[in-house]
This record gives structure tokens, C-alpha cells and sequence, in this order.
């Protein structure tokens, strides 16, 4: 009874056109915390979670992108 | 290979034409895919040519009778007439017209059409067999397949559908009198939309089921408005029967059909008790059989090209529409359940998409259902029950179309919109409706489904008044405690 | 203060008791405010009694009178007789039943009912005078005020409607026995769905407008299917005209109406020309005046209160309801256009719980309409022009009616859904749609466009087959160009 109920497993909240962008990006939804109404995930979530991920995937490159 | 055989090759084949092939090869069409529909009987498969469309165009023709001869309260006294060849006619123009625009979208789309008959002769190829004298077959290669085989109607012992009186719905649909009176085996959303078709129609029909209740599939509280509206159609319902034989009737017209009682377990748990009611004698006209469909895949010698299936005959695929055998995809009815029209147009997309090499995946949240019975029934998503299984904590709201004005200005007050969200976040699971245009109605919240709506979202939507979607606002309204127009639960 | 009179008070107080009054007390009193309900009339308003709901009554009642008799091609052969009373008597039914669910609701919800006519007397005083003799009046004390005393209809020199061929739509919609002939002076909304009851009850029915089409609110392409069913169901139209006077027939029976020509800036830009077309001469068994309403907010006294009015009468509010004073509210029809029921019940809303603290607003995207004419009409946000000039780059996705299967079904092909998105991100702007159940099927749109939602979203939303919905899926494939039933654009 004390245990917080979290969404059961699978079910994610997110529009077809961000399911996509998931897909696109081979973003794994049910990792994200949508920061839309109720949790629901968003566009702008999905692309944050995909730089996030090839930041850290490809350090060098980063530091190359920035000329300075 | 055969002296005196072609052998053609195409990028993309696609084996069948219902909404779940047609569709798949316009999209690959669209997507500059070479690609070729075989078809061995008609443009439009199932649904345009023996399904929906003539069932829902009947279902149409006698409710807009129906209705008038029903209105004297509303002050109108009519006493129509039906000329059945009359409607058999209007609704082959509909279906024509359908299936011939079917034919040249594929045309318009470059889709390559060839009449035939498929089966699979290796890895990559089929055999295309021409009906008729002469007519000969092809071999045709392929990269990619995609089997769009549909369905046909389940048999029972005693009834084969090669009988005269023994019909299938597809004959059902094209009968050329009226009967005065049929069995219709099965009160499935088949069995139930021809039963209120041929009730209007003034045929005497009596409903078999096997099971306790019309539409089985259905909560209780969403087939109940249809069957007492069919019990007040004259449909008789026989229910915990199963068709065991027929004959002829001695010394008369038409047949009798014979139905036991089905075997229940005892309610004390206890060993299997034969049910001591007796068998029943129905007589009538015709007999409708209507207790399922199952998979065209049993003609299609899928081994040559190591296609497996399960148990019931479906072909399983995964989330792209694929089976075990990465170039050959499976769509709509032979893809297994739910055995919908919508259900196999977008999986043919699908399947259409991935092979021109598209992020598409099978990734719907809900699937929307209607039976066209009066009042329709609309379904997506999951029920109060299933959400609970499923570890929400389901928090519903409901709106009677008896508090609802647009449906009283239409004379029909049977029914209700529930809403099933979850009650941390309000999210929309699922809803249940029973009404007119029901299978309308249910596209706004398979959309709010997809889009991951809220209860809040759909009651801060300003719905147009009088309508019936004015429900489902009131309905989500209820599930947050503030509705208007019924009292709050 | 009056010797003998009695004053109360109340925290809420609201003036009206039609779909913007009645909403708002209710919700009040679910906030658990003290609320009062001033009606002078009916509850309900306009809408319930006279508008919204025994017109659409009328309409479908003649509608299954109609369709059944027109029905020859679907095989069916109907000459239905209508009793007009029967039919009013119905629809009275409708009313009751509705009005009648109005107190109720309004009494569980803790709402204090109380008829009689406000008047502003101060700052936080109304009268309420009650009818008939010897009632006399009350003072009544508030702490806020919400009005929602609605709009009358507007009357047209010559033409008064208390004349007895003259007809108000209230008049109109409670006729005792079918006119033999009728002018309308108006092709709105009201007039065309009064057209078309009318057309169909038999009565020769001819339309009088100043403008040049048919409902000329909306766009030529949406309007002109509804023109075209009316002028196959009889109604003459007189496009560029105005009622002028209306006198008895001498010697005969009915009146004549005059109607004149519209002067109209000559076309090259040069000065005022009268136009040279002679005066008509129409005779008729009545007339009905129907050119638009203003707001009731002339018979309050709200000078005593110090509220506002503009220069059309209408009280203006800020996105909270509010009027110039900061503790009196003003909503529906009296607030300002769109003059529609869904509107007001939504600012009714809106004032009860920006009062009791809430964070409401009215904020909403976009504001459904409807015409329930043959076929139907629903819109929602932009056209394809107003978002251009709001600065989007449109993009357009259509769907023709006469490419829906379940259009075909219904034998009703006219019409079509367009969608107007934006063509960077997709997101829908907004909908325009002519068909059968048009005003059910703008829900869905109407809800895509709140939540922020992409032409995407509703293509990749599975609909069920066969539905009118399908064509707002297909409309939205129309405009990435990908539709699979329509040649893409
Ligand atoms: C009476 C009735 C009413 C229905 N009403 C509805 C409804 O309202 N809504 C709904 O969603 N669904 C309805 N259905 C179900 C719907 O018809 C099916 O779900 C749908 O037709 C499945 O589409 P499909 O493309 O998978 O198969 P089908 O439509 O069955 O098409 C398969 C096609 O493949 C062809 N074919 C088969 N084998 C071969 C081969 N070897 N070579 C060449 N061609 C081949 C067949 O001739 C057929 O044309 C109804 C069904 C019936 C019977
Ligand atoms: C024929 C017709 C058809 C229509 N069809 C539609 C439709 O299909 N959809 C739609 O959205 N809209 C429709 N409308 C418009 C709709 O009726 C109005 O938009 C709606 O009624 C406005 O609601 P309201 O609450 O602002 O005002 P009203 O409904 O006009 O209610 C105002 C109430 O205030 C009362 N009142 C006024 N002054 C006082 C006072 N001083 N003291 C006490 N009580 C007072 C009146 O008696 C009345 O009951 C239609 C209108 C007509 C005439």
C-alpha cells in the first residue's frame, strides 16, 4: 500500500508522431520521464533523451564540435 | 520450371486484395516500390464485396424504412414498402462503385494487377493459376511478399454451406426474396447485424447462441441495449444451444433445425453435467451460420517458402508486419485477431512502409471496433476490467444518453458513453459506447488515446451542442466528479 | 428601500437560466458556493425552449419522414403522412423532459431557483419582480454576478413580430398546422434549417437573402451543397434582396411580401448604383424574419451596477468572464459572439470557478459550429485563408464524401472533410466539413487542435471501417500525400 503505483509496464503516453521520432532515433520510450501533461512524452523529450545519448556515446566527437 | 511458362518478376508482391492487400500495395505504389496485387476473385476482398459495405448498405436501406414505419410518436405514420431485388440492386451499384474505385486507385498508384490465383513454389516465387479453360499459370519472382489472404467463414458439422438452405453470410447478403423465417446460428456482431436487418426486412428470426448472451465478446451492459432492442425487433434468442443437425421438414416447407443444449460444468464446481434441458426444434426457412472466420492459409503451400503458422491456421508477424521468414509479411485477416478491416489496412501500410525501408512499426495503443446493430456499439481501448489486469487503477466516468439532448431530438435515449482513464494521471485507457453513431462517436477517443489525452483534455474541449459527442465530454466531466448534465459518482 | 419588501442575499447570483445561466450555477454549486438562479421565463433559455433543441427535433423528425419517401432507389416505397400536432406534441415532450432535468440538476446541485426578472438597483442589489399580480419584488444582494439573460431575435422595420403572419423562429418552431407557403428573410444558419423542416412538411418554401448565397458565413464551397439539397427539396432562393414591407392580398387570401434589391457598389469601383433589378413581389401564407440576434442587456439597468455595454449592446469580457466591474461576470450570447449554446456554457463555466478561485480561463483554441441543414456543416478554427493571414504557411488535406464507403452506404455522398494544418510542423489548424453527421464528425478535429496535435497523429490514429470518421483520417493522409482512398494532391 505504501509502494508509489507506477505506470504499468509498456504502457507509455506519447503521441504516434514521437513514437516515430523514437523509433527514427532508436530512443527506448519507457526510459524517458515525459515532461507533457500527466507525463506524457513530447517531441522536444525525445530529442533531448537522443542528444543526450550520442553526447555521451561520442565524446570526441563533441569536443571536435566545438571549434571554439 | 514448366515448358511454355512465363516467368515475370516483381520488387513487391502482394498476394490478395481485401483492405488489407489493396492498401499495402497502393502505399508501396506510393512509395515507388515495384509492385503486383494478385487477386483470384475480386477487387475489394471480403469487406467491399461480401462484408461491411453490402451489410452495413442493407443495415442502412431498412433502418431508413424501419425508422419511418416506428416514428408515429414522433408524429409520423408511414407504412412502407421494400423491394428487396430493388435493394439487392442499389447495394451491388454501392459495391461496384467501391471496388471499381479500388481498381483504379491501384492503377493510378502503379500497382501492377493480375488475376489469379498464388501459391508459393519457393523462397521466391509463386505460381499464379488463371481460372478457366486455358487459362493457364506464371510463375512470378519476387523480393518481398506480403500475404493478404483474409478469411472465410467457419464450418459446423452438419451445416456445410454448399446446401441450399444452409447459408453463409456472403449468400445471406444476396438473397433474392425475403425469408419468412431463419435461424441464424452464432450472435456475434455478424450474426446480430443480419438479424436486425432481416427482422426489418419482416423475416421471423430466431438467434442460436452457444454462449449466455448476444455478442459475447461485449460487457453485459453494452450488448444488453442491442438484444432487448432485437427481442423488440421480434429476434428470438436461444441461448446455451448449439446447432446440432437440420432436415427437411416432412410434409411441408422448409427445414428444422436441431439444437442441444450445451454441456456446462455443475456450479458446485463439480464434474461436467450434460444440462438436462432438452434439444430444441426450431423450423424455418433458412438457416444462417454465423459462428466465426478463420484464415485463408491453408491454400497457399506457405512451406515451399518456410512460412509457419499457429494452431488456428493465422500467420504470426511481429511489430513490422513480418512472419518467421524476414522478406514474406502477413497482413489482416490471416495476421490473426482482430479480424477488422481497419486492423489489416494499417498493418498492409505498415508492411508497405518497411519494405521501402521506413521506421513504421504495428505501434497503435488501441484498436477501435463497431457493430452497426441499433444502437451501435463503439469500442477502444481497454475496459474498466482490463485496466485493472493491466495494474491501473482505473477511474471511470459515465453519461446516460437519456440526459442527453441530442439524442432525445433524435428519439433515441438507449445507451451510454463510458470513459476508462487512470486515475494517477488521468490518462485515457479506453472507452466504451452504446448509442447512435456510436461508431462515430468512438473516433474522437481513440485519437485522445493515441495522443495520451487526458480526462481533463476532453472535458476542456469545447464540444458543439446538440450533438451526441457532447457524451463524451460529459462522460470524461463525470470521471473528474464535475459533470453538468447527470449526477456526479 | 421599499416599505414591505424583503431582502436576501446570495454569494452568487446568476441572470438567466439558458446553457450559459444554468451551467454556470450548476458548476457554482458544485464548487459548494452559495448560488441563486433568477429565470423570468423558462429554464432552459432559448436553447432549450425555443433554439438549439425542438429545432433539431423538427429536423430529425422530418428528416425520417423524408428520407424514408425518397428512398426509391435504396428499394424502399414510403409516402409518409405527417401530423404536424403529433409531431409538436413530441417535440414538446423533448423540451419538457430537458427543462425538466434542468431544475433538477440545478437542485441537486444546491442551486437556489427563483423566478422572476433582475434589475441592476446598485453595485451588489437587484429587483426581482415577479409576474403576475400582486407578486410584487425582492431585493436581492450578491457578492458577484454572473448575467446570462441571452439574446433576442432582431427585427427588421416593417415587420414586427407580434403581426400575426410575421414569425419569429420561436413562432415558427410551434406552428399549429403546416403553411401552405412561406417566406424566410434570412439564408443563416436558422433560416436554412428552418428551410429545410419546412420543405419537407410541404410547405413551398421561398428564401430571401441580402447577400449572395446561402449561409453566408462560410466559404462558398461548404455552403453550397446545403443550397443545392434545399433547391432539390423545392425552396426557391432570392439572392441580393431585402424585405421591404408585407401587406394582405386583397381579395384573397395570405400577404404579399415586397422585397427590393440591394444597392451595390458598381463593380467599377465608382460611385453607389441602384441596382436596376425591379422589386419582387412574394406571396405567401407567412413570413419568417430570421436575420440574426442582439443581446438582451437593454432591460437590466446596468448603469446601476456600472457595467459596460459596446455599441451593439453586447457586455464585453476579459478571458475570465469578467465585465468592467471586477465581481460581475457576463456570459453566452450576451457576451458576445459566437452566439452559440456550446459557447456560453463553456464561459458559464469558466465565471463560476474563476469565482470560487479556480485558475480557469476561457482559453480555448478553437470554437466549434455546426449547421444542421442536409448535409450537415461542422467547422473548427481556421479556413485555409484565415491562416494565412494569421501568418501560417497552410497545408490542405481533403477528403470527397463520394470516395467514403460509408457514405455510399448511407446513399448520401455529397460533401467532403478538409483540414487546414501548418506546413512546418503539421500541427492542425483547423476543419471545415460538409456531410451527414458533419457536426458530430468536428469533435475529433476539435479536440486534435486543443491538444496540439499533427497531421500525423490523426493519419497514424486507426479509425474503424467502415466510418464517416475514416474520411478525417484520410483527409489528414491527404495532406501529407499519402491518402489511399483519394488521387493525393
Ligand atoms: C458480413 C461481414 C461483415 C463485416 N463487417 C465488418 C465491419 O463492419 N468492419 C470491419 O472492420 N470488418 C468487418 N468484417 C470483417 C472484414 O471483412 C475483414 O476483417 C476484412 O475483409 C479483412 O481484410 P483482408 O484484406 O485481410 O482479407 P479479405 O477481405 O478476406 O481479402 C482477402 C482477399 O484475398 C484473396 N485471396 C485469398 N487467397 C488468395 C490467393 N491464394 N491468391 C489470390 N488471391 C487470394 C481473396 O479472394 C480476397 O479477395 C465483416 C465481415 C463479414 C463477413
Ligand atoms: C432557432 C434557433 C436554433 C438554434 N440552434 C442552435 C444550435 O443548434 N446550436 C447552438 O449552439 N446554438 C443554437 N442557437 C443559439 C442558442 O440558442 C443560443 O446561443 C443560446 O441559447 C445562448 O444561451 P444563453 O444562456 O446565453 O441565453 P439564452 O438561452 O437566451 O437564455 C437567457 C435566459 O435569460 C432569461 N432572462 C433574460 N433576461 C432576464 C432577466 N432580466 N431576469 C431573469 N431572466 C432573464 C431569459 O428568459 C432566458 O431564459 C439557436 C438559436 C435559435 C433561435
Amino acid at each position: 500500500d505504501i509502494e508509489e503505483i507506477a505506470t504499468p509496464e509498456g504502457r507509455v503516453f506519447a503521441p504516434p508522431r514521437v513514437r516515430r521520432i523514437a523509433r527514427e532515433e532508436g530512443v527506448d520510450l519507457e526510459s524517458i520521464q515525459g515532461s507533457g501533461p500527466g507525463g506524457r512524452i513530447t517531441d522536444g523529450d525525445v530529442r533531448a533523451a537522443a542528444d543526450e545519448r550520442s553526447d555521451s556515446d561520442t565524446p570526441d566527437e563533441r569536443s571536435t564540435a566545438s571549434p571554439d | 520450371m514448366v515448358v511454355g511458362d512465363v516467368t515475370t518478376g516483381t520488387d513487391v508482391l502482394v498476394i490478395g486484395a481485401g483492405p488489407a492487400g489493396y492498401v499495402a500495395a497502393i502505399r508501396a505504389g506510393q512509395l515507388d516500390l515495384d509492385v503486383t496485387l494478385v487477386e483470384r476473385d475480386a477487387y475489394g476482398g471480403t469487406c467491399l464485396n461480401h462484408g461491411c459495405i453490402p451489410s452495413k448498405a442493407l443495415i442502412s436501406a431498412t433502418n431508413v424504412a424501419h425508422e419511418a414505419s416506428h416514428a408515429e410518436e414522433m408524429g409520423i405514420h408511414a407504412n412502407p414498402a421494400i423491394d428487396l431485388s430493388g435493394m439487392m440492386n442499389w447495394k451491388d451499384g454501392v459495391v461496384d462503385q467501391l471496388t471499381g474505385g479500388v481498381e483504379k486507385l491501384c492503377k493510378a498508384n502503379q500497382v501492377n494487377l493480375l488475376e489469379g490465383t498464388a501459391r508459393f513454389d519457393g523462397e521466391n516465387t509463386v505460381r499464379v493459376s488463371h481460372d478457366g479453360e486455358g487459362q493457364g499459370s506464371e510463375t512470378l519472382e519476387f523480393e518481398d511478399a506480403i500475404i493478404a489472404t483474409g478469411s472465410r467463414p467457419i464450418e459446423i458439422p452438419g451445416f456445410e454451406y454448399g446446401d441450399e438452405p444452409v447459408l453463409d453470410s456472403r449468400q445471406a447478403l444476396a438473397l433474392e426474396s425475403v425469408p419468412e423465417s431463419l435461424v441464424i446460428v452464432g450472435a456475434g456482431y455478424i450474426g446480430m447485424e443480419l438479424a436486425g436487418v432481416f427482422a426489418k426486412l419482416g423475416t421471423d428470426v430466431t438467434v442460436l447462441e452457444m454462449l449466455e448472451d448476444a455478442l459475447p465478446g461485449y460487457d453485459d451492459d453494452l450488448s444488453r441495449p442491442v438484444r432487448k432492442r432485437a427481442e423488440s425487433l421480434g429476434v428470438d434468442f436461444e441461448f446455451g444451444y448449439t446447432a446440432a443437425e437440420w432436415h427437411d421438414i416432412e410434409d411441408g416447407d422448409g427445414i428444422r433445425v436441431v439444437a442441444d443444449p450445451v454441456a456446462e460444468p455443475a456450479t458446485d464446481g463439480g464434474e461436467l453435467e450434460t444440462a438436462d434441458a432438452e434439444s430444441l426444434e426450431l423450423d424455418a426457412e433458412k438457416v444462417l451460420v454465423a459462428v466465426g472466420r478463420k484464415p485463408v492459409s491453408d491454400t497457399l503451400d506457405l512451406e515451399a517458402a518456410g512460412i509457419e503458422t499457429d494452431e488456428r491456421g493465422f500467420i504470426p508477424t511481429d511489430d513490422r508486419a513480418r512472419t518467421n521468414r524476414e522478406h514474406v509479411f502477413a497482413v489482416g485477416d490471416v495476421a490473426g485477431e482482430p479480424m477488422l478491416a481497419h486492423k489489416g489496412s494499417m498493418e498492409g501500410q505498415v508492411a508497405a512502409e518497411v519494405i521501402a525501408g521506413e521506421p513504421s512499426a504495428i505501434d497503435y495503443q488501441a484498436m477501435p471496433a463497431a457493430v452497426f446493430t441499433e444502437p451501435e456499439i463503439g469500442t477502444v481501448g481497454l475496459t474498466e476490467d482490463e485496466a485493472s489486469e493491466q495494474g491501473f487503477e482505473p477511474l471511470v466516468g459515465e453519461f446516460p444518453l437519456r440526459a442527453s439532448g441530442r439524442a432525445l431530438t433524435m428519439n433515441e435515449s438507449d445507451g451510454f458513453v463510458r470513459i476508462v482513464a487512470d486515475e494517477e494521471a488521468g490518462f485515457i485507457l479506453g472507452a466504451q459506447i452504446v448509442a447512435p453513431e456510436a461508431s462515430e462517436l468512438i473516433a474522437e477517443l481513440g485519437l485522445a488515446i493515441e495522443l495520451g489525452a487526458t480526462l481533463e483534455d476532453i472535458a476542456r474541449t469545447v464540444h458543439t451542442h446538440p450533438t451526441l459527442s457532447e457524451s463524451v465530454m460529459e462522460a470524461a466531466e463525470n470521471a473528474l466528479g464535475q459533470a453538468i448534465h447527470t449526477l456526479n459518482r
